[in-house]
């Protein structure tokens, strides 16, 4: 127990700190909002690097673990219940926290087209910074639902007030539909807390080996129990996620949020999703994992299908991109399902690279958007000729959507379907089609966009300002540093996914 | 031998002689004073009353449970607890009323801060007492003088209206208690609780059982309305609607939190040997769980309907009224202590609730309307008004890291202890939905443009009290151990078992 | 040591790209022909090197752990691996030379350069990984340079909408690749070719999965190849710049697919029926595509038929068990065709851009020397000795012959005869008679030339490597291998047969396109359908375009609405649900006391009755 | 003469008065209907000081308070009525809706 | 059952009480529903020295038929209305009402006489007014004292209440 141990903390709550500053700036002085908004992402996007580097990669367990006791409430009988403040990194959340600080540093420098209320904005923005890390970074089950419903709220209120134009109902959707999914959250937070008196990570997992470990001798209703915790946490991150049929919300935000948002909420806060599945789906509960494996197949098989397929006849850009999020859902639902190294693995590297990736394309229309005033497909065209270097980026993005080797998307897809195909080739090869209208859709996308000879309006547009291609390069950066050397990433995450393999198969 | 008021320790009356006290001498002084002098001062006596009983309360603590008169009077600690979150609602109402500047109210502005010190003496003696008789005097007490809280501003026929709603259907619903009163005492004979629990005792399994079934669902008709759970929740949102602001937070606070005193002590004594009989889990806890369920479907769906921001808190009470009900109702089933998570959500209730209607009183007049569009911008004109707001509205709708979220959590605790999860389930779809009307609020104050673009001023009183609730709701919400542990310390159990000095009647 | 600098070859162009690519704004435009031309000369002389060489190099690097499985990074430069090393750097070094005469007048030629680049560091790698999943990763990067480049002319909209179908269609292919890596991972446990092979020669694997990733992977070989029912990408690709067709639509891409058949032999081997289906798919392509190459008009379309259908007779050669002579004529192909396209080039760029052969004409007497290096290149198609093409066309035919399969054999005559008579087709309507477009007045420039001679020298005379009697390749190639083992002797009449064929199909052509004695209309109105099908390409693109792309909108659209009404509307129900619960509660509270009174009673009659009326009625 | 004679008269007299407050239009008549009520009420009360299930005499006691009790209300009740009328003018209990919704 | 005197008295005295509750639900002048309430109460005070409790009865006939059904009489002649109003009562009310209140009655009536309680009556013996105020002030000294406090909030409430506007 040493201070290093509050690192976890000092990544979350730096923000904060740039909250405090933001309150004393005046109102008018929206450079300065912006300048100190970009400065306060920067400690926790350093530390995050820091715990990356000095991450133990042979380590069992959460490091950097810090307990604190919060509070407990008494019961009649018996120990009382025990909530911790514990925060703690593994394999599973490090790639994520740092995904996290690197997409909300560069979604504060993206912010740039936000120019009202800047100061407030600032301050959610960082505010939400420190939700999506404190998810990743609690050790804890209650402290994660608490930064997980923080990030809804903040959410709710960038959207609302800095949206575009129908932003106030995709406001109302995107709190109610994530709404009910941590309803779910909240009801097998309770309801786990009862059965095994703690949230902690470790003892969850601790305890929940003992109960599977001794089913047979326990009365039938724990089993009962157990499932309906399960289910409602695969509702709850279902919906995050989202999977079919709990999208619809999803489509809004991404049209209606302003770019930054978008950038966070498709590059992180859909993560959380996939976050929860890993933690809690397949970490927690293998057993039930492995009865309904088929079944998240099927489902990814839907989303990868339906989300493609949508995407296919979308005739806004923004729209196609949100479908396409669906559909690279959908390919997290293969990972899960396959349940084996590979798959998981992949499952993670998706999280991390889709996040990278439509930060990115979110980017890149959001800038585009400020100078065409239109994300319609039909309207578009040609804008290679006067935008090259968003061009140029647009279309790694694109690729990277795609699929392209050499970039992050293919290791994650790669790995997804490496995985269910051990143990579903055939859901895996009709899923496959999904390679193939994906490719078709994003196409569409960058060809639309950026091909075709240009109409008269975009003749003198400008191309990219060093504002805006620095983090887009900082982006493509990345997304070609996984796709080359994936290990970079995927070594933090071993140990910790070779524990949660080894569970599933004991 | 026949005990006198006399032979008891009357030391233990000081609040409640605190506060009669200072009703008498609240009307007298009216009497004497001038009218061009300031009706204020009244309030501030009424005010130092109030912290003066406060005091008592405070010094109450830490005895063992004593009782006057076969309990017709008695403190424990469940009475000490309830009666400290009266006077403290109490006062924050009192605080609230001396920055008022209702013109309608002042007419009436002695009277107003005197009734205010009746009602509460009669919500004190709610949560104080385990006879029956006193027990409805009580009741009566706090009724009749809000009643005449809620008309007291006479020129304005929605008070008026109000006020004859509230009338009608509180002397309906005071009938129905009486009612059910009337055949408990009937087939026991006593009005005194601790030897009506020995008569159903003896009663329970037989078929006079039929009886006590009437009489508590009889009663259960006036202890809903009370607290305002569906489906005899009807009257309040005219009638939070019809009063003036600091009337509806006397109301939605003071009283319900009264009435769930009241509720929980004739029931828990009353009818507790059903227990053994299965009764109580299949009659009691089920007619308590379908209230609580109807009360959070009605309150939070038709508040979707509200525009009226009053009318819209009356309704997000109805729907906590159904959340506070969770524990009583489940409490059957497990060893679940009941208590800490009832009082923690019901502090946590008075802080959030007592804030928005502040906050809303202050919205409201400067905008001359009750309407949602007040609070159109809210945020352009006074940010630390809308962010205060929108701290109370997290807390109402359970949102972390708020009261309401460590209370709602704990109530669904108790939920799903009790393995009946329809009812978790219903509770958290229906604060789900609860989330649109609640943020429906920040939609206005953030989303919206501001039509008039002045900074509202807020007086110093005002500021104590919203400061009160925030740091109330902050707390609870942050640092809930130190309020669970007293909760958890506190000897709940002696609220429901005969004091040491009983000797019965 | 050996390994490391073989490492090189690919290192110099992705260098050269990403130069260009960082740097396209510094570079001027002699400057980036000069990178790349340096990078693959680098890339050419080491791959010389390693051919001369000739000792099997293999070099492994870990890459990605999966579980307890590490997967490399891994290289094997074989025989087979050698040789094309050599094709591709040969064709690519001329093409980013030819390109600098080709292009120089486009303002990306930067970007046009750092795309080749990249394409011909894609190649290399494709060819030196010994491993199935870098196999694909650069099989896709190669078909992601051939969409850009295909694209390069962003602002034409056929060259989009031919660089969409080229990436779709090849992507379809590769999904039939990817799933059989996906299948052989766990089936070999692990993505390395040698595990496959021992896996597969020491029976584990059931002959059904073998069959099955055989054709997986063949599937894949289709998409790349431009086989059919996947050929129809290709002749849109000729949208691109004509170097590139040269380069990637020719030499050495398209090559890929039939590389990767040979390359994963063994396991063709062992499933009689994936030899089969390579062969038959490859008969068919080779006789289906040479017959739609009769009726086409835009010089390129021809040569890009005249591709698919040579393609098809390297699957040919290679389901009938002729690894070698597939091969060989990959090598020969490679060379022949490059310069055709070339020529193409040249003859495009001299008439300022005009495709259609209908108004060519009369070049010969312009441009002799053109004109000589561009027939070279039709004689070695048509098959003509001493040709290259002569010698690995023979071997195809004669392996044929020798698996038995006359069928194919005759199919494949067929196809001969055609292919002469419409690549002489070709060469007399552009380069016979009188012009009838445009006139070419300027000269072919040096740095075109250079590169069409070099490739004419290479199409006369790579026939040799494995003339009769030394075999030099044959031996060459089968090294390490025995895939060569079901050879047999020839017998004397083929080549007679062939070459025959192919006067025949070259006299024809003179008749009706040389000295027009012979009118084609005639041929035309005689049977009108038929050329109607054949010019209009079978009606394949539109067969798919009904078929599948339609379907595919349709659905699409169909799930939109779905997405709409039924999803969205299962929200909006539950939304309207709460509203309703909602209304009802707000039409009791209709302002009465009476009604509320009401509400309550009937609440209170309600719950006892509910609640107590079952015990009493026990 | 059991105690259930008395019951039942309370339990008519109950419901009359509660059928009442639901239906009469003039607000006196209401609020009489209400003390019809507690009346009833009362006359259990005392009825069970006889013939409980335990005499005693505190049923006579309790509805000695009620009857105090239900006196006051029955003042305030006339109060706020008449206070309403001075708005209103009108004493038809159906007319007090202009709080609903 | 046998019919013996007290049978009969309280058969006429219910007859009287619930005569009048009906007369008074189906009086159509106001003035009428009054009054036949008062008769109602008087008929209950009947009924209270029916169980022995005299000193009820005189309360019950000096509040409820003296001062409350003046004070009834009192608010009707205060509340004159000018003008007849149309009914804004929903016709399902009364239906609905009628319905509620029959199946309200219908369970009190069935659970009384499903349970009849059968136990040794008390003769009252001792029932004084002496005792009852001996009671009243000891054991129930405290409701005793509230309720004068009652009484006060009541009468400062009326007053607040009614009085006339000050123009």
């Amino acid at each position: 127990m040493s201070w290093i141990n509050w690192l976890p903390a000092l990544v979350t709550f730096f923000p904060l700190l740039g909250v405090a500053v933001l309150l004393f700036l005046p109102r008018e002085k929206t450079g300065l909002h912006r300048f100190w908004g970009i400065m306060a992402t920067l400690p926790s996007l350093f530390f995050a690097l820091y715990m990356y580097l000095h991450f133990d990669q042979g380590f069992k367990g959460l490091q950097w673990f810090q307990s604190v006791i919060w509070f407990q409430i008494p019961i009649l009988q018996g120990e009382p219940w025990t909530f911790h403040y514990s925060m703690g990194v593994d394999g599973l959340s490090l790639p994520l926290i740092v995904l996290t600080t690197i997409v909300s540093t560069l979604a504060a420098v993206a912010s740039l087209y936000i120019r009202q209320a800047t100061k407030g904005y600032y301050q959610l923005l960082l505010l939400l910074e420190t939700g999506m890390i404190g998810v990743f970074a609690a050790a804890n089950l209650f402290l994660f639902f608490i930064f997980f419903e923080i990030t809804l709220i903040v959410t709710f209120f960038l959207i609302g007030k800095w949206g575009f134009l129908g932003k106030v109902k995709a406001a109302n959707r995107f709190l109610l539909y994530n709404g009910l999914g941590s309803g779910f959250l909240l009801f097998a937070m309770v309801a786990l807390m009862i059965m095994f008196g703690s949230l902690e990570y470790s003892d969850l997992e601790s305890r929940m080996g003992q109960v599977m470990g001794q089913l047979a001798l326990l009365p039938p209703q724990i089993e009962t129990t157990l499932w309906a915790v399960f289910i409602a946490l695969m509702i709850a991150f279902s919906i995050k996620l989202p999977v079919f049929p709990f999208h619809s919300w999803m489509l809004r935000t991404h049209v209606e949020a302003p770019t930054p948002v978008v950038m966070i909420h498709s590059g992180v806060l859909l993560k959380m999703g996939a976050y929860g599945f890993m933690r809690f789906g397949v970490g927690l509960f293998p057993e039930q994992m492995k009865e309904i494996a088929v079944l998240i197949a099927i489902l990814g098989l839907i989303n990868i299908l339906y989300g493609a397929l949508l995407a296919i006849v979308q005739r806004e850009l923004k729209s196609v991109l949100a479908y396409s999020s669906i559909s690279h859902m959908g390919i997290i639902l293969f990972g899960l399902a396959s349940l084996n190294a590979a798959g998981l693995k992949g499952v993670m590297f998706q999280a991390v690279s889709h996040g990278l990736i439509s930060a990115l394309l979110f980017f890149l229309v959001g800038c585009m958007y400020e100078r065409t005033r239109t994300t319609e497909l039909d309207d578009l065209g040609g804008l290679a000729k006067s935008m090259p270097v968003f061009s140029g980026i647009f279309l790694v993005g694109i690729m990277a959507l795609l699929g392209l080797p050499g970039l992050s998307g293919f290791i994650s897809e790669f790995l997804s379907y490496l995985g269910l195909f051990q143990n579903y080739p055939v859901i895996a090869s009709i899923g496959a089609l999904g390679l193939i209208f994906t490719v078709v859709y994003a196409l569409r996308a960058l060809l639309k966009t950026t091909f075709g000879p240009i109409h008269e309006r975009y003749r003198l547009l400008n191309d990219l300002n060093v504002n805006e291609s620095v983090p887009m390069m900082v982006l493509v950066a990345l997304i070609v540093l996984i796709g080359v050397y994936p290990d970079s990433l995927g070594a933090p995450m071993q140990v910790t996914l070779d524990l949660i393999v080894s569970r599933i198969g004991g | 031998m026949i005990q006198t008021l006399l032979d008891f320790d009357l030391r233990v009356l000081a609040p409640e002689l605190v506060i009669v006290a200072a009703a008498a001498l609240l009307t007298i002084v009216d009497l004497l004073l001038k009218e061009t002098v300031s009706r204020k001062w009244i309030g501030i006596l009424g005010l130092l009353a109030v912290l003066v009983a406060g005091i008592f309360v405070g010094l109450g603590w830490g005895h063992e449970p004593y009782q006057i008169l076969g309990d017709s009077y008695r403190i424990d600690d469940f009475s000490l607890a309830f009666k400290a979150i009266l006077l403290f609602g109490t006062a924050l109402v009192l605080l609230f009323s001396l920055s008022d500047k209702d013109t309608e109210k002042l007419e009436a502005e002695s009277e107003y801060y005197s009734l205010l010190l009746t009602a509460l003496l009669g919500a004190m003696i709610m949560v104080s007492s385990a006879e029956l008789i006193t027990l409805f005097v009580g009741l009566e007490l706090l009724s009749l003088s809000s009643y005449i809280l809620v008309g007291i501003r006479r020129k304005r026929a929605d008070s008026a209206e109000a006020a004859w709603k509230y009338v009608v259907l509180g002397s309906v619903s005071s009938a129905f208690i009486l009612y059910g009163m009337s055949f408990l005492y009937g087939l026991t004979g006593t009005t005194h609780l601790f030897e009506i629990q020995q008569h159903v005792a003896e009663i329970a399994g037989t078929d006079y059982q039929a009886f006590l079934y009437l009489s508590f669902f009889l009663m259960i008709v006036g202890f809903g309305f009370k607290i305002s759970s569906a489906p005899f929740h009807t009257w309040a949102p005219d009638v939070y609607q019809g009063a003036a602001t600091p009337v509806t937070i006397f109301l939605a606070v003071v009283s319900k939190v009264a009435a769930f005193a009241f509720v929980v002590r004739i029931v828990l004594i009353a009818f507790i040997p059903l227990v053994t009989t299965g009764v109580w889990n299949e009659v009691i806890s089920w007619s308590f769980m379908l209230v609580a369920a109807l009360s959070m479907i009605v309150g939070n769906t038709v508040a979707l309907r509200q525009k009226d921001t009053k009318r819209l808190m009356a309704y997000s009470s109805i729907a906590h009224a159904g959340y506070m009900l969770v524990p009583p109702a489940t409490m059957g089933f497990v060893g679940f202590d009941l208590f800490p998570s009832l009082v923690f959500y019901l502090v946590a209730y008075l802080c959030m609730t007592l804030g928005a209607f502040v906050v809303i009183e202050i919205v409201a007049r400067r905008a001359g309307t009750y309407d949602m569009n007040a609070f159109a911008g809210l945020y352009q004109r006074s940010p630390s008004l809308a962010l205060i707001m929108t701290f109370f509205l997290l807390s109402l709708a359970g949102l972390p890291v708020t009261a309401g979220f460590i209370g709602k959590f704990y109530i669904l605790m108790s939920a799903i202890a009790s393995t009946h999860y329809w009812l978790a389930a219903i509770m958290i779809a229906t604060t789900v939905i609860s989330y649109y009307y609640y943020f429906g609020f920040a939609r206005q104050m953030y989303f919206r443009k501001a039509e008039d673009s002045q900074k509202i001023a807020v007086s110093w009183p005002t500021v104590a009290v919203v400061g009160m609730a925030v740091l109330g709701t902050i707390l609870l919400g942050i640092i809930p151990d130190f309020f669970l542990q007293a909760f958890g310390q506190l000897d709940w159990v002696s609220g429901f078992s005969q004091a040491a000095n009983s000797l019965g009647y | 040591m050996e390994a490391n600098l073989a490492l090189l070859i690919p290192l110099f162009p992705v260098i050269a790209f990403l130069l260009l690519i960082f740097g396209r704004k510094a570079f001027c435009k002699k400057m980036a022909a000069a990178v790349g031309v340096a990078a693959t000369f680098a890339s050419f002389a080491l791959s010389t090197w390693v051919l001369v060489a000739g000792e099997t190099i293999t070099w492994k690097v870990p890459w990605l752990q999966i579980g307890n499985q590490t997967v490399s990074l891994s290289i094997e430069i074989g025989s087979l691996q050698m040789l094309m090393l050599f094709i591709v750097s040969v064709v690519s070094m001329l093409v980013h030379l030819y390109s600098y005469g080709y292009m120089k007048h486009d303002d990306r030629i930067q970007v046009f350069y750092a795309y080749l680049a990249l394409f011909t560091f894609s190649m290399f790698s494709l060819v030196m990984s010994s491993n199935l999943l870098w196999i694909y990763i650069f099989w896709e990067l190669v078909g992601v340079c051939s969409f850009l480049l295909i694209g390069f002319w962003y602002f034409k909209p056929e060259a989009r909408d031919a660089a969409r179908k080229a990436f779709v269609v090849t992507r379809i292919g590769d999904v039939g690749f990817f799933i059989a890596i996906c299948l052989a991972f766990w089936h070999a446990g692990s993505f390395e070719v040698s595990d496959l092979q021992a896996v597969v020669e020491s029976g584990q694997l059931t002959p059904g999965l073998i069959t099955l990733l055989a054709v997986l992977i063949f599937v894949g070989a289709i998409g790349k190849s431009g086989q059919f029912p996947l050929h129809t990408w290709l002749p849109n690709a000729m949208e691109g710049p004509t170097p590139v067709s040269a380069l990637i639509h020719a030499a050495t891409m398209v090559a890929a697919g039939v590389y990767l058949v040979a390359n994963l032999f063994f396991l063709f081997q062992a499933s009689p029926f994936a030899m089969d289906l390579v062969a038959y798919v490859g008969g068919f392509t080779a006789i289906f595509a040479a017959t739609i190459g009769l009726a086409q008009y835009d010089i390129k379309r021809v040569l890009a038929y005249s591709t698919v259908s040579q393609l098809g007779y390297m699957m040919l050669a290679l389901g009938s068990a002729g690894y070698v002579a597939g091969v060989f004529h990959l090598f020969t192909h490679a060379f022949f065709k490059a310069l055709l396209f070339l020529g193409a080039g040249a003859v495009i760029v001299l008439l300022s851009h005009e495709q259609d052969i209908r108004k060519m004409g009369g070049l010969w007497k312009s441009h002799r020397q053109l004109g000589i290096w561009f027939l070279a290149g039709c004689l070695s198609i048509a098959g003509i000795p001493p040709f290259s093409g002569f010698f690995s066309k023979d071997e195809i035919l004669l392996s044929t012959y020798l698996d038995g399969r006359i069928d194919l054999f005759v199919i494949g005559i067929i196809a001969a005869f055609f292919t002469a008579f419409y690549m002489f087709r070709l060469f007399f309507m552009v380069f016979a008679g009188e012009a009838r477009g445009p006139k070419a007045d300027s000269k072919v420039p040096v740095v075109m030339m250079v590169p069409i001679v070099i490739l004419g020298l290479f199409s006369v005379f790579s026939g040799f490597a494995n003339a009769s009697p030394m075999h030099l390749l044959t031996a060459w190639l089968s090294k390490g291998n025995d895939y060569t083992a079901a050879t047999g002797h020839a017998p004397v009449w083929l080549p007679v047969l062939v070459v025959t064929v192919s006067l025949v199909g070259i006299g024809l052509a003179y008749l009706y396109f040389g000295s027009r004695k012979w009118s084609t209309s005639k041929v035309v109105q005689t049977v009108p359908r038929l050329h109607k099908l054949v010019f209009n390409k079978y009606y394949v693109d539109e067969l798919y375009h009904y078929a599948f792309v339609l379907p595919a909108k349709g659905i699409g659209w169909f799930l939109y609405g779905v997405d709409r009404f039924v999803v969205g509307g299962l929200a909006y129900l539950t939304a309207w649900i709460a509203q309703f619960i909602g209304r009802i509660g707000s039409r009791i509270q209709n302002g009465q006391a009476q009604t509320y009174a009401l509400v309550s009673v009937i609440g209170f009659v309600l719950l006892i009755v509910g609640l107590t009326a079952g015990r009493f009625l026990k | 003469m059991v105690v259930t004679s008395y019951l039942a008269l309370s339990a008519i007299l109950f419901s009359i008065g509660l059928y009442g407050v639901l239906t009469k239009r003039n607000a006196v008549i209401v609020l009489f209907c209400i003390e019809l009520m507690l009346n009833a009420a009362n006359i259990n009360f005392v009825a069970f000081s006889k013939f409980g299930l335990f005499p005693d005499l505190a049923g006579h006691i309790f509805t000695l308070f009620t009857i105090t009790i239900a006196a006051a209300e029955a003042a305030l009740g006339i109060a706020i009525l008449i206070a309403l009328y001075r708005h209103v003018e009108t004493a038809e209990a159906d007319q007090f809706k202009s709080l609903k919704g | 059952m046998s019919i013996n005197s007290e049978f009969i008295a309280f058969f006429i005295l219910s007859v009287m009480a619930i005569g009048g509750a009906v007369f008074m639900i189906n009086f159509t002048r106001v003035i009428h529903m009054a009054l036949a309430l008062a008769f109602t109460f008087l008929s209950i005070a009947g009924i209270y020295l029916q169980l022995h409790a005299e000193f009820l009865a005189v309360i019950q006939i000096l509040i409820y038929t003296g001062a409350i059904s003046i004070l009834m009489l009192f608010g009707i002649m205060l509340t004159k209305n000018h003008e007849e109003l149309k009914s804004s009562i929903a016709p399902w009310h009364a239906v609905l009402s009628f319905v509620g209140v029959a199946a309200f009655f219908g369970v009190l009536m069935w659970i009384i006489y499903q349970t009849p309680v059968i136990s040794e009556p008390s003769d009252g013996e001792g029932w004084t007014i002496l005792q009852l105020g001996e009671r009243v002030f000891t054991e129930y000294v405290i409701p005793f004292e509230l309720a004068s406090i009652l009484l006060l909030v009541a009468l400062v409430g009326a007053v607040v209440l009614a009085k006339k506007e000050e123009k």
